[in-house]
């Protein structure tokens, strides 16, 4: 096992890694920037060294000055958290040609998997589901008929050169086909010089669900089931939550096997994220992409599995295999995360860093509060506004909701503007209660009443 | 606590146009305050710290073990704090990378530069070695004048920002 | 229901109440001294009176001011917490006098139940489990040996007039008896101008086991199941978990209708606790006495019922019925708390007031704080020490102590000495794991190593 | 602790204009600190404060709603800081007890007292009603010279420590 790990990231991502390290008997050396000298990761840590000014290129980013302080500490393994160099995969190479461990998965794995058309493509050799459509630009009228009835309406019509929503249509029948077809080839040509169109599957009511999945090194590949990310507020999410309420048990089944075949397919150690997109008409999940890093939604899984993932991602790296197989995986209750965030969400989540003049996290069963804040903390207007992560974990789904809504009462931030007063509405509505919600939802209703 | 020790502390603000004194013994604090004086607010990277324990020196032991459960050590600071004679108007040059430390070019060669050698940015002022590499160090666009105070001592471990000369 | 609560406590069950009162829409006055002006209390109270200075007599404990406060601040009803005036039947009398609601029982109840000899001639009466002993003075060396051999030895020899352990013998056998009695006779004579002794059972090896029972104003009484409080320093409780795990469900039933017994007896309503000493070795259990007030542990009752206690004692106060039977209450799994407080245990516990540098409780499933503190926090010189009560909560015992023992690693304060090492080490001592703790161990044995 | 102690340090502290002194003694600190050297802090119970809302204004209405869901608004003093005019030599008077204020014996009197009255600890200067009771103030002993100050409105709810007059 590893003596001393660097972690090359900050914030509650820092914290995390630090307190898992410490129980297992692991110094940790934490590079940080000089906006993060006050930060709870530094004075924790056993070991801060400061790699650079508040610009992320310039330090959390700047895999040189990361590098020599990885070799000042002497340590074995950096943890590269989430964000910034997680998914880079010349950096996990420049790691690993310094003789020092990489936790997460093999550059090539990273490079297979990073490129979103090359990981489309891996699915589809797979035999992942990926979105339905035409294989390439559509002849004619016919054909395009042919597929979207192979497809089955609503379909996407799509310039091949597009871009930006330019030269996009979606037709819901034969006839608004056709037209659709018309006008996008048209409008495609003018805008591109190229009038050339596809058609896929339209997914006009849409769920984000995500498979955890972990390897070790000696090719043990494990699902430990989903994450339904679908609240989301322009492609950030909001709330994530596991077991996912909207899919069956057979779904749920063929999802992580499908997870489990892609990252296999890709020679995957570590842990990752395939995710899907579901459609709720269609019942069917296409998919979107894989992160090749650990999520920032990853305590969700934890409070459903009992286990540590940081820790499983620390052991995998070091060579351990894994301590359980997939029959072994059995997720107990519901969990849910909620994103603690310095803004202001009255006023289109507008970032409002600054000073925590109180801070005080619930407590409770079945509540986990991730976080590096503390009373007297200032947030630095350099990174991300997260505040915490609140976990809860109920039962099941009502029983989490009553525990979120209590703890999101007894959080107590002064100082600064923040988004528990969103989440204490949005838990509360009744189409968020009766899982009416759809990755637009927020966007479309929600935040326009 | 004796009266007279409080008296001679008066006296010695008297004498010396003293505000503010603050003493404390076990671990030494010591804080002194002219009637003039706002604290001039610290060289922006003169603060620079390891967070616990100091960093291990290079060249590093095969297994160099930090007392890791040490973690309520004061901090001590990379660079020395202000001196009492120092000049708030003196610059920095920091270290811009994490690595250690060389004052000279090789173990018998004299050093870069002594207090009071002129410099400008064109100069070399010390050596920062990291990952093999050794990145010579000159004052930035501006900063020019004489060494008025070398911050650190050879084959020190260094971080981003830690102040390596004060020049004047 | 209540509008508006005025709490008369400070520190952590202030708090505690506050959290309470905000999930039912209570409003809450809390009266502070000027040592507390800056208490996490009076950060979050609606509204916030300081009633006087530091030392309690002039503030907490000064029934005048409060009330005034009370009056000031036009609330239903006042909520005593524990310690200061939580005990004081004058002062629930003054409280309902002024046509305010004390939320506690009766000022009756409280006197009946809080004169400890009046409250076990009380126990004796319903038939709930004194010491054995006899009724009074033993007449002669024969008596004594009847009654002992009645008993069973080891049994204690006190004088009548004693006090300070002056005039007390332990004897094993009936020669010691003879021995004993003889010169505990004298001694008495000597110190008190009185010889008279009475004999009762020397419980060598005892546990400390408490019962929570709560009742309303419509004759409806209730155990909440017991908790074990015998890891003691100086009578100063340090640990309590629930349930005990020295007990077989026959005791824990007999000792819970006895508590209702009694509460019943006395006209008990709200919250109270039955004090049992338990001797390891005669398998019995004694009343000691009753507490007529929630007790610091209450959350580990909390933890395995899934009841607010606070909120039970709010309703009943306001004239609610229970809203369950006995028969509804089953505990889950096993709760364990700490006491963490600003104390130097290795310098006899000495207590250590200042600031917390740096305070960041723990957190996760399983896991609940009960604290005041937050970074940058004073903690006062003039009341008790506390920083927090740790609590957690596994599917049994052995994952209770796994959580906490994560826990407590994972617990940062700086700035001030804590017990948090003490509680390290004592909950992976094998004899603590082991159950073999009784009353005296850690004064006697623990604290000697 | 010796009497004489806080004698010797008080006349070091007027005789050397002294306007902070902090001693303590095992393991020794000490802080001593100028008249000039900071704005004076304000008088230690000026700074009484109601926690979120200020008091319901009595005679309390049947049912006075507070903002309760106002908790984030700042605290507003019970009496307000040391204004500007204020001497750091005027001695405060303080409610002993939470009540409400009244400056005259009746709705139709003059008031106890006005800026500028004589007092001193035998005269009344005002009332706080708690609990259907007059409590007389007066001034501590000690305390005489003339109202420099009325901190407090007529009818207005106080705490514990709030000011209700300066004396100089």
């Amino acid at each position: 096992m590893f003596k001393r790990i660097l972690i090359a990231n900050r914030g509650e991502i820092a914290v995390r890694i630090i307190k898992t390290c410490r129980r297992l008997g692991i110094e940790t050396c934490l590079v940080y920037s000089t906006a993060d000298r006050e930060s709870l990761g530094v004075k924790l840590a056993d070991i801060a060294i400061c790699i650079g000014p508040p610009q992320a290129k310039a330090s959390y980013l700047n895999i040189n000055n990361i590098i020599a302080a990885a070799e000042l500490a002497d340590v074995d393994a950096i943890h590269p958290g989430f964000g910034f160099l997680a998914e880079n995969s010349h950096f996990a190479q420049v790691v690993r040609d310094c003789q020092i461990e990489f936790i997460g998965p093999t550059s090539a794995a990273m490079d297979a998997l990073g490129n979103k058309a090359k990981a489309k493509t891996l699915a589809h050799q797979t035999g992942v589901p990926t979105v339905p459509g035409s294989t390439g630009p559509v002849k004619g009228q016919e054909e395009a008929i042919r597929i979207a009835r192979e497809i089955g309406y609503p379909v996407l019509i799509k310039a091949t050169a597009g871009g930006g929503g330019r030269g996009m249509r979606v037709a819901h029948n034969d006839a608004s086909l056709v037209s659709g077809l018309i006008a996008a080839q048209r409008e495609a040509e003018a805008a591109f010089g190229c009038g050339d169109c596809i058609i896929e599957a339209f997914v006009q009511r849409a769920r984000h669900i995500e498979i955890q999945v972990i390897g070790d090194k000696h090719g043990n590949l494990v699902a430990l089931g989903e994450r339904d990310c679908s609240t989301q507020r322009r492609h950030q999410k909001l709330v994530e939550e596991s077991p996912s309420p909207v899919i069956t048990p057979e779904t749920r089944a063929r999802m992580c096997a499908d997870a489990v075949a892609l990252a296999r397919a890709a020679g995957y150690h570590n842990a990752g994220t395939v995710e899907f997109i579901y459609d709720l008409d269609r019942k069917a999940y296409y998919f979107l992409e894989m992160n090749t890093r650990i999520q920032v939604e990853h305590p969700v899984t934890e409070m459903v599995t009992d286990l540590d993932l940081i820790e499983l991602m620390i052991r995998v790296a070091a060579g351990e295999p894994l301590p359980f197989r997939q029959e072994d995986v059995r997720p107990r209750g519901h969990a849910i995360e909620v994103r603690i965030n310095a803004e202001d969400w009255q006023n289109g989540f507008a970032p409002a860093p600054g000073k925590l003049a109180l801070y005080v996290p619930p407590s409770g069963k079945g509540v986990r509060v991730d976080s590096h804040c503390y009373t007297g903390y200032v947030i630095p207007p350099h990174y991300d506004s997260m505040i915490a992560k609140l976990i809860v974990h109920g039962a099941d789904r009502s029983e989490a909701l009553r525990i979120l809504d209590r703890a999101l009462a007894e959080y107590y931030i002064e100082g600064v503007k923040t988004t528990l007063g969103f989440h204490q509405r949005l838990i509360r509505d009744p189409r968020f209660v009766n899982n009416e919600v759809t990755t637009k939802w927020v966007d479309e209703v929600f935040c326009k009443a | 606590m004796d009266i007279k020790i409080l008296k001679d502390i008066t006296k010695l603000m008297n004498d010396n146009d003293l505000v503010e004194v603050e003493v404390e013994s076990k671990g030494l604090k010591i804080k002194l305050r002219k009637a003039a004086a706002v604290a001039p607010p610290p060289p922006p990277s003169a603060a620079v710290l390891h967070a616990h324990p100091p960093l291990p020196a290079p060249p590093a032991p095969p297994v160099g073990p930090l007392p890791a459960a040490a973690a309520a050590a004061p901090a001590p600071a990379a660079a020395p704090p202000a001196r009492s004679g120092d000049d708030p108007s003196w610059k920095p040059i920091i270290s811009p990378i994490p690595g250690t430390v060389y004052l000279k070019p090789n173990p018998d060669a004299p050093p870069f530069v002594t207090e009071g050698s002129p410099v400008d940015p064109s100069k070399v002022v010390c050596l920062v070695e990291a990952m093999k590499v050794f990145n010579e160090i000159k004052p930035e666009p501006g900063v020019s004048g004489q060494i008025k105070r070398i911050c650190v001592s050879d084959g020190q471990p260094v971080e981003y920002g830690t102040v390596l000369f004060l020049v004047g």
